[in-house]
């Protein structure tokens, strides 16, 4: 393991920003740990929260919006929910996203993917419209096998219709993409 | 009864995958008097994707649903589904602070108040019924059933955001169901997450986290799970044979929605509440209610 | 000496010796960084702090007054502050009769443990005052009174 | 007038039990009027009821305690007798209360503003117009029009209290739109016009203190803060500052306090509006505590007293 | 008036930031100053000797210091001027260190506002007037609230040195906390065995009153001469007549009564005595659980009571105490720790908090010294302690370390060991806290020698699984959560102010923080003072403490005290309200406002007049406020005093 010489680290500002657009006070992180300990996805993940919290507050920057473990968040809000410190952690997960898509850092690329074509689907009818996004999900990756075998059930009990619920005014809601990726 | 009527936003699951939930609950809020009222033209709330994604595009999603909302004359805006709610109510508190708002309405373009109360249904119906007042309008007992609640990770969570019942040990459900004559067993993975935000890209994950929560409920001698969740109904339902394939188990177990075993003891038909619906068959546990001795038979 | 020109405004600031005083010292002993434009002068309570010395500083030509004692429930001399927030209400409602913008004036609770707060408070209103800039002062070519004649007594029929 | 010869019966009767009665007569023309002090039943003859008499005889009373004292009192100024009685400034024993109601109060300064300041010769009291004859020329006016500012935020012409009662009961005057008060003006203006408001008629003060000394609530008497020079809170200079100071420090004294009954006002040679000050104040204290001053007997003022957790009173932020 | 002016440096720490030169050079022009000058350390001796000198040299009659907060040496100073024979009430200090150079960045402004601050210093100066103090006798009594060991060792250290005792104490027996501990840190020797001679000392010594089952109601009075009501609750049990022989309880047939000296482990009978040692050793019904209270029938305990002590009649006492000084100890409250739902939030039956473990370790315990499983009387092998709980925990408004939990966690290891020897013990901890003689050792020995399993991280949740428990936490060591399948738990929970800390502070008129712990005159220098004369404090009252400390501020008080009596007359604070007769009109209204009732209204010349009660005004200034015609003035902070500091800042 190579020797990390501080204060000499990635990013000072790292920390700065996240907890800029986080509203959070990252600081107050005194590694108790709880936030790993709660997770139901600690068993799954390259870094455990906790230490994702410590290298936060190092500026470690790329190794953080590198990791796999903030796209397998599945924002549970557990860690928020019992952080002695109050931070809200699953909002920091939110925010190591948005900055992790910005670099270009995804580590878990079909995750991406399902959001994405989940937005897309939004984008285009105002409403997920469920059997386009699956498509479009799995047009992106190419897991054509992705829960293939759940398909005939559903169908079977008219769960996924096979044509878009679209929203009457479905040109607000592409506006309200457009613009906001005028602002970003 | 009192009628209170409520704008009512039923999420885009309740158009297909828990399609049985919307109807279920429909039914359930006629029959109690709370009067539902579609929010026209209601769009995606964006869900997990947008806010993972950007929180300005999530509210944005989230906003023209209240403003929309904000034009009707409701007491508030109300929904069954957990990760909607918890958009709706994030929206709503972070647009207190006036540069998120501005910023917000300026991408939505129509004025946002951000000040209806919003609710799950769960907390309307039993903020408009105390447990015992629908007891008394129980027809049909669910007296047998042995349930275990399950309530996911964020109905009640993060508690500062949901504001309703504890979030490490709600007891609303608990309390609903009881009321309803089922037999409740202490459950403890109420509020544990059981993955299904990751079950198209990570299936390995979510049966471990779902296995845990059938592994227990079964341990514990449940019938069934009551689900307050689409997300998690239809993870926990549909994807049990995954869950079987992959844990090497043989669970059989129904996950009904809250609202639907409710419209069963309030006397509506089995039809009516898309029994049908459900991928786990719940014909064997529903003849339970309808005489306890069944069970003692088919042992 | 007068305030710094361009730079600082004049603020007082009348204190408890018990709680807010005390507040400040931590915050200075903390070296928690504040702007420099407030003034403070120790009272033994905030119920000491007689409303007119804060009119007297706004008509003398302070920008901005600010008051601070222990926290309700919290007075050394148990009732001193109760009685202080009854008479900094109504203050403020005189000072807006008056023609002094009630937003010069503020009172809050620091206790001597608060050196953060204090320095919120200090940094907030200094902020608030420079926001608003220099008072009004008296003219010294007053405009004419609107007068009785002005008020339009009209003759009846 | 029926009522004022009511009124005298009804002394006559009580005056052997009494050291003196306080009353009106007319005064050195038809609209001015000035106090009497009844003692004998020959002063009787000269008692005057009506809108032209409308000093708040109430301001005396301290200043006889200890002596049995009556009074004709119309509504306003019946709340400045409770106020002194709830400040144990005077005794309920020591006072036997004539009540009136009240017809409305002419505010003398509007009149001769609106004859030009012409020498009346004859002042008449119609429904709602005062007629006023200057000379040769008579002017017809519209009582609501000359009213005192006080008439306009009027709670009631009959006094709160009475041992005695004129049964014949008027009722004020004055008919028709109210014209602005000078606290209507006041409450229009943002912080900077009345800022110079003041200005301009602190200016025009001439510090002759009429208004503190006809206040009937201002206990200080020969003690004012305003001449003395410890405690020195006012300078000697003739600076509306000062003045403004002194108006500050009386507006404070009073907080709470001051019923409105526009005694300050009315004194004011200058025709500067105080009343407008105390009564833009009273509203936010009425706002801020719910209290009225004068009103009930058993209350304590605002000011001298406190509520563990105020209600009303919300902290707030130093941005 | 010669004033002197003399602007400190504080060696950089004001020189650093400020021009103090110039500041003395400024001060020169004020008026009625005669002398001004920078020196290096005000207050170091050569600092103080240079104010006399110049006190001396230039004849000045009264002196400003510009230098730190009054707060810590206006005293200093004030003796310095008496010293050379002035009047110490002519004095002043400008804080420009607190105020001006620790917190202001730019040079040209800290040394522009040290300026005006030195010049309102000057101008209240020229308006102060000498003062002097008037002397009063002294009670000398004191009374001690609260009888835990910091109670305990304040009352035995003031009786020991021959002062008259009250001591008071909430309970129905002293011994507080330590006497429900089973064993103490570092040493394992056995509490009771410490504590108990001291209580029995309590007992019997000649100058100590003592009032169990009491409380203060209500404290009158200053330093010197306090007035407190103390309430002695019904006890229905006449004490006089008590033996504490303890037949009653056997009898008891209701046995459904709280047992709060065993922290609820189990329940106790109506009428009880806490525990063997119990001083004084009296019985107490609980009224609640009591039948013939309840019911109106029973009585079996007066029919048995040999010395018929039983008053089912009786009602609480109000006794009256006169005292010169009170020292309040009246220690700390475990947290609640069902506000975490994620420990099971008191439906788990086998979790439970360091203080029902330590009843249970105990042989005279509700378990008689067995550790068990409350569920099924089990004896238990996997134990987990969680650290922390209720301590450095912002989401419980709890983020102050206990400081001690993480002592007893590890004796409590050691005793488990020692009970159970094919036991494991884990402890989830985030800092281990041992700065004491001995202390880090011991923690040491824990893991060492008890083979007690440490874990670094906070546990996340407790699932009931088996009847068994899952704990599942994290070690952050090792970077990966961790769970743990545990007979029972055992939450070290923290400490949190007294139930009723608030109400008793406010009575005693002395500051508590915003967690309830009182607040101590300063926090190095007056670590058992107040900001309240006469009133001092002692253990856990003024913030967590162990033992030891406790132990060591008991004592400190009590010399505290001592010190106060040792002289037969106290000298009274001059700044008082006093009012001018001739401006007084009589009107009462500061009498109406006075939070002290040190108004009195008099005739003066047949004319009703206010006047000042000195020893009873405590100074606040509230009727001078109230008084419309300035007759009524707080000494030393008058209205010209503080108008001419406002027109100083406030030049038009």
């Amino acid at each position: 393991m190579p020797t990390k010489t501080v204060p000499d680290r990635n990013d000072g500002n790292f920390l700065q920003e996240v907890q800029q657009a986080s509203e959070q006070n990252l600081t107050r992180c005194y590694q108790c740990g709880n936030c790993t300990a709660g997770c139901p996805l600690s068993f799954a993940y390259d870094i455990p929260v906790n230490k994702l919290m410590r290298m936060l507050q190092a500026g470690e920057k790329h190794a953080v919006l590198s990791s796999r473990a903030i796209w397998l968040c599945a924002s549970c809000e557990t860690c928020t929910t019992r952080c002695p410190n109050e931070i809200d952690v699953a909002r920091i997960m939110d925010v190591l996203r948005h900055m992790a898509r910005r670099e270009g850092l995804v580590a878990e690329a079909p995750v991406r993917h399902l959001w994405d074509a989940f937005l897309t689907s939004v984008e285009k009818h105002g409403r997920v419209f469920e059997v386009g996004m699956m498509a479009n999900f799995v047009k992106r990756t190419g897991r054509f096998w992705t829960d293939a075998d759940l398909a005939p059930v559903a169908l079977g009990k008219g769960k996924l219709g096979l044509r878009p619920h679209c929203i009457e005014h479905q040109d607000e809601v592409q506006r309200i993409f457009a613009r906001f990726r005028e602002q970003a | 009864m009192s009628v209170t009527q409520y704008a009512y936003y039923p999420g885009c699951s309740g158009m297909g995958s828990s399609i049985e939930y919307d109807i279920s609950t429909r039914a359930l809020c006629k029959s109690l008097g709370v009067e539902l009222l579609d929010i026209p033209d209601w769009n995606c709330c964006g869900s997990t994707p947008a806010h993972a994604s950007d929180h300005l595009l999530s509210a944005s999603l989230v906003a023209r649903n209240l403003a929309i909302a904000e034009s009707m004359d409701v007491a508030g805006i109300i929904t069954p589904c957990p990760s909607c709610l918890k958009n709706l109510k994030t929206t709503s508190l972070r647009m207190q602070r006036k540069a998120f708002h501005d910023k917000v309405e300026s991408i939505v373009e129509r004025p946002v108040r951000a000040d209806l109360p919003i609710k799950s249904v769960l907390q309307t119906v039993l903020e408009h019924c105390e447990p015992e007042a629908i007891a008394s309008h129980v027809s049909r007992p669910l007296k047998g059933l042995k349930v275990v609640p399950y309530y996911g990770c964020i109905m009640n969570r993060p508690p500062d955001v949901m504001t309703f019942d504890d979030p490490e040990n709600p007891t609303s459900l608990d309390r609903l169901m009881t009321a309803l004559g089922a037999e409740v067993l202490p459950f403890p993975h109420k509020v544990d997450c059981c993955g299904a935000s990751l079950g198209l890209v990570r299936r390995d994950l979510v049966t471990t986290l779902s296995g845990r929560i059938l592994d227990t409920a079964a341990a514990l001698g449940a019938h069934a799970i009551v689900a307050a969740c689409p997300m998690c109904q239809m993870n926990l339902d549909m994807r049990q044979s995954q869950i079987n394939r992959a844990n090497h188990t043989r669970h059989h177990m129904p996950v009904f929605y809250y609202t639907q075993l409710a419209g069963l003891a309030l006397g509506q038909s089995e039809s009516c509440l898309c029994m049908d619906k459900l991928c786990v068959n719940p014909a064997d546990t529903l003849r339970l209610v309808d005489c306890p001795a069944a069970e003692e038979r088919t042992r | 000496m007068p305030v710094l020109e361009g730079k600082e405004l004049r603020i007082v600031g009348f204190l408890c010796n018990w709680c807010s005083y005390g507040g400040a010292d931590t915050a200075g002993v903390g070296r928690f960084a504040q702007p420099t434009d407030l003034r403070i002068i120790k009272l033994p309570c905030t119920g000491r702090v007689n409303p007119l010395f804060v009119v007297r500083a706004f008509l003398n030509g302070a920008d901005g007054v600010l008051v601070s004692g222990c926290h309700p429930g919290d007075c050394h001399y148990t009732a001193g502050n109760f009685y202080a927030r009854r008479r900094l209400e109504i203050l403020r409602e005189l000072l807006d009769v008056m023609g002094i913008q009630q937003e010069r004036f503020h009172y809050t609770w620091v206790s001597a443990s608060e050196g953060q707060k204090w320095k919120q408070v200090v940094s907030d209103f200094t902020a608030r005052i420079h926001d608003l800039g220099p008072a009004a002062a008296f003219s010294g070519c007053p405009a004419v009174p609107i007068d009785m004649d002005e008020t339009g007594i009209k003759a009846a029929g | 007038m029926a009522h004022t010869q009511e009124l005298r019966t009804l002394i006559a009767r009580e005056l052997p039990n009494l050291d003196l009665v306080l009353a009106w007569t007319g005064g050195f023309d038809p609209l001015s009027s000035t106090p009497l002090f009844i003692t004998t039943e020959a002063d009787l003859d000269r008692l005057a009821v009506g809108p032209m008499h409308v000093q708040n005889l109430a301001a005396y009373l301290p200043s006889l305690k200890g002596r049995k004292v009556g009074i004709v009192t119309r509504g306003c100024d019946s709340r400045t007798i409770t106020e002194l009685l709830q400040e144990n400034l005077i005794n309920r024993d020591e006072v036997v209360i004539f009540g009136i109601g009240c017809t409305g109060a002419v505010n003398i300064r509007k009149v001769r503003t609106a004859v030009n300041g012409a020498p009346v010769t004859d002042v008449e009291i119609g429904d709602d117009v005062l007629t006023v004859t200057t000379g040769e020329e008579t002017h017809a006016l519209r009582l609501q029009d000359v009213l005192m500012d006080k008439c306009y935020t009027c709670a009631g012409q009959a006094p709160r209290m009475h041992d005695h009662m004129v049964s014949e009961r008027s009722g004020c005057l004055a008919t028709g739109e109210t014209p602005p008060s000078s606290l209507d003006l006041l409450e229009g203006m943002d912080a900077r016009e009345r800022f110079a408001f003041w200005e301009g008629h602190m200016d025009r003060c001439i510090r002759c203190y009429a208004c503190r000394n006809a206040c009937p609530l201002c206990v200080c008497k020969d003690s004012c803060v305003a001449q003395s020079r410890d405690p020195h809170w006012v300078d000697q200079s003739d600076t509306p500052r000062e003045k403004l100071m002194f108006q500050a420090i009386h507006a404070l004294h009073t907080a709470g306090r001051c019923t409105e009954c526009g005694e300050c006002e009315r004194a004011c040679p200058m025709g500067i509006p105080i009343l407008a000050m105390k009564q833009a104040l009273n509203r936010r204290i009425k706002h801020l505590f719910d209290y009225e001053a004068g009103m009930d007997q058993e209350s304590t003022p605002p000011l001298f007293m406190f509520r563990q957790q105020e209600e009303t009173i919300k902290e707030r932020d130093a941005r | 008036m010669n004033i002197g002016v003399f602007v400190c440096h504080c060696g950089s720490n004001i020189a650093g930031t400020v021009d103090t030169e110039q500041v003395a050079q400024a001060a020169r022009s004020f008026p009625e100053v005669a002398f001004a000058t920078d020196t290096m350390y005000a207050c170091s001796e050569p600092g103080q000797a240079g104010i006399i000198d110049a006190i001396r040299e230039y004849g000045l009659d009264g002196v400003v210091v510009a230098s730190c907060t009054p707060r810590m040496h206006e005293a200093t100073f004030r003796k310095t001027i008496g010293r050379a024979g002035l009047n110490t009430y002519l004095f002043e200090m400008a804080n420009i260190r607190e105020h001006v150079s620790w917190i202001g960045k730019d040079k040209e402004a800290n040394t522009n506002k040290a300026i005006d601050l030195v010049q309102i210093a000057v101008e209240k100066l020229r308006r102060n007037t000498a003062l002097f103090s008037s002397e009063f006798e002294i009670n000398k009594r004191v009374m001690v609230i609260g009888g835990g060991v910091a109670g305990i060792q304040a009352a035995l250290d003031c009786a020991d040195g021959g002062l008259e005792v009250v001591l008071v104490e909430r309970e129905s027996t002293i011994g507080g906390k330590m006497a429900k501990l089973d064993k103490t840190f570092p040493t394992v020797d056995c509490s009771s065995c410490i504590l108990g001679p001291r209580m029995v000392d309590i007992a019997q010594h000649p100058n100590i009153t003592l009032h169990a089952m009491a409380e203060v109601e209500s404290v009158d009075g200053f330093v010197g001469n306090f007035d407190v009501k103390v309430r002695k609750k019904a006890t229905y049990v006449d004490w006089e007549a008590c033996t504490g022989c303890g037949q009653c309880m056997e009898k008891c047939p209701s046995r459904k009564a709280e047992d709060r000296f065993n922290e609820h482990v189990g329940t106790t009978t109506a009428i009880n005595i806490p525990f063997p040692q119990a001083i004084p050793k009296k019985a107490v019904i609980d009224p609640g659980a009591c039948i013939m209270l309840t019911k109106g029938k029973c009585g079996a305990c007066a029919k048995l009571c040999p010395t018929q002590a039983i008053r089912f009649e009786q009602e609480d006492t109000v006794v009256q105490e006169q005292v010169g000084a009170i020292i309040a100890a009246t220690g700390y409250d475990l947290f609640d720790f069902t506000l975490y739902g994620e420990y099971g939030g008191g439906r788990y039956p086998d979790v439970v908090t360091s203080m029902q473990y330590e009843r249970m370790l105990s042989a005279s315990g509700p378990t008689g010294g067995h550790l068990v499983r409350p569920s099924d009387g089990k004896e238990p092998k996997d134990i987990v302690f969680i650290q922390c709980v209720g301590s450095r925990d912002h989401s419980v408004n709890r983020p102050y370390c206990s400081g001690f939990c993480c002592m007893y966690t590890a004796k409590q290891t050691i005793l488990t060991k020692d009970h159970i020897p094919d036991s494991q013990s884990y402890v989830f901890y985030m800092d281990i806290r041992s700065p004491g003689k001995l202390y880090d050792e011991f923690t040491r020995r824990a893991m060492e020698e008890y083979g007690a399993k440490y874990i670094r991280g906070r546990v996340s949740t407790i699932q009931p699984r088996n009847g068994r428990y899952v704990v599942k936490g994290a070690d952050t060591l090792m970077g990966s959560p961790v769970e743990i399948e545990a007979d029972l738990v055992v939450l070290a929970v923290g400490a949190e102010a007294s139930r009723g800390a608030g109400a008793l502070a406010e009575k005693l008129r002395i500051s508590y923080d915003g967690y309830g712990f009182f607040m101590e005159g300063h926090p190095k220098l007056k670590p058992v003072e107040t900001n309240t004369a006469g009133v001092y404090l002692a253990g856990s009252c003024q913030g967590p403490k162990d033992i030891p400390s406790s132990v060591a501020q008991g004592s400190a008080a009590a010399s505290k005290v001592q010190a106060l009596f040792s002289r037969d007359k106290l000298a009274s604070d001059p700044q008082v309200s006093s009012v001018a007769l001739q401006r007084c009109v009589g009107c009462a209204k500061c009498a109406s406002t006075c939070p002290f009732g040190a108004i009195e209204m008099t005739e003066f010349r047949g004319m009703p007049k206010a006047s000042v009660v000195e020893t009873v005004c405590q100074g606040c200034g509230v009727c001078a406020v109230t008084c419309p015609q300035g007759a009524i003035q707080l000494q030393h902070f008058t209205d010209n005093q503080i108008l001419a500091e406002v027109n100083a800042l406030c030049p038009y």
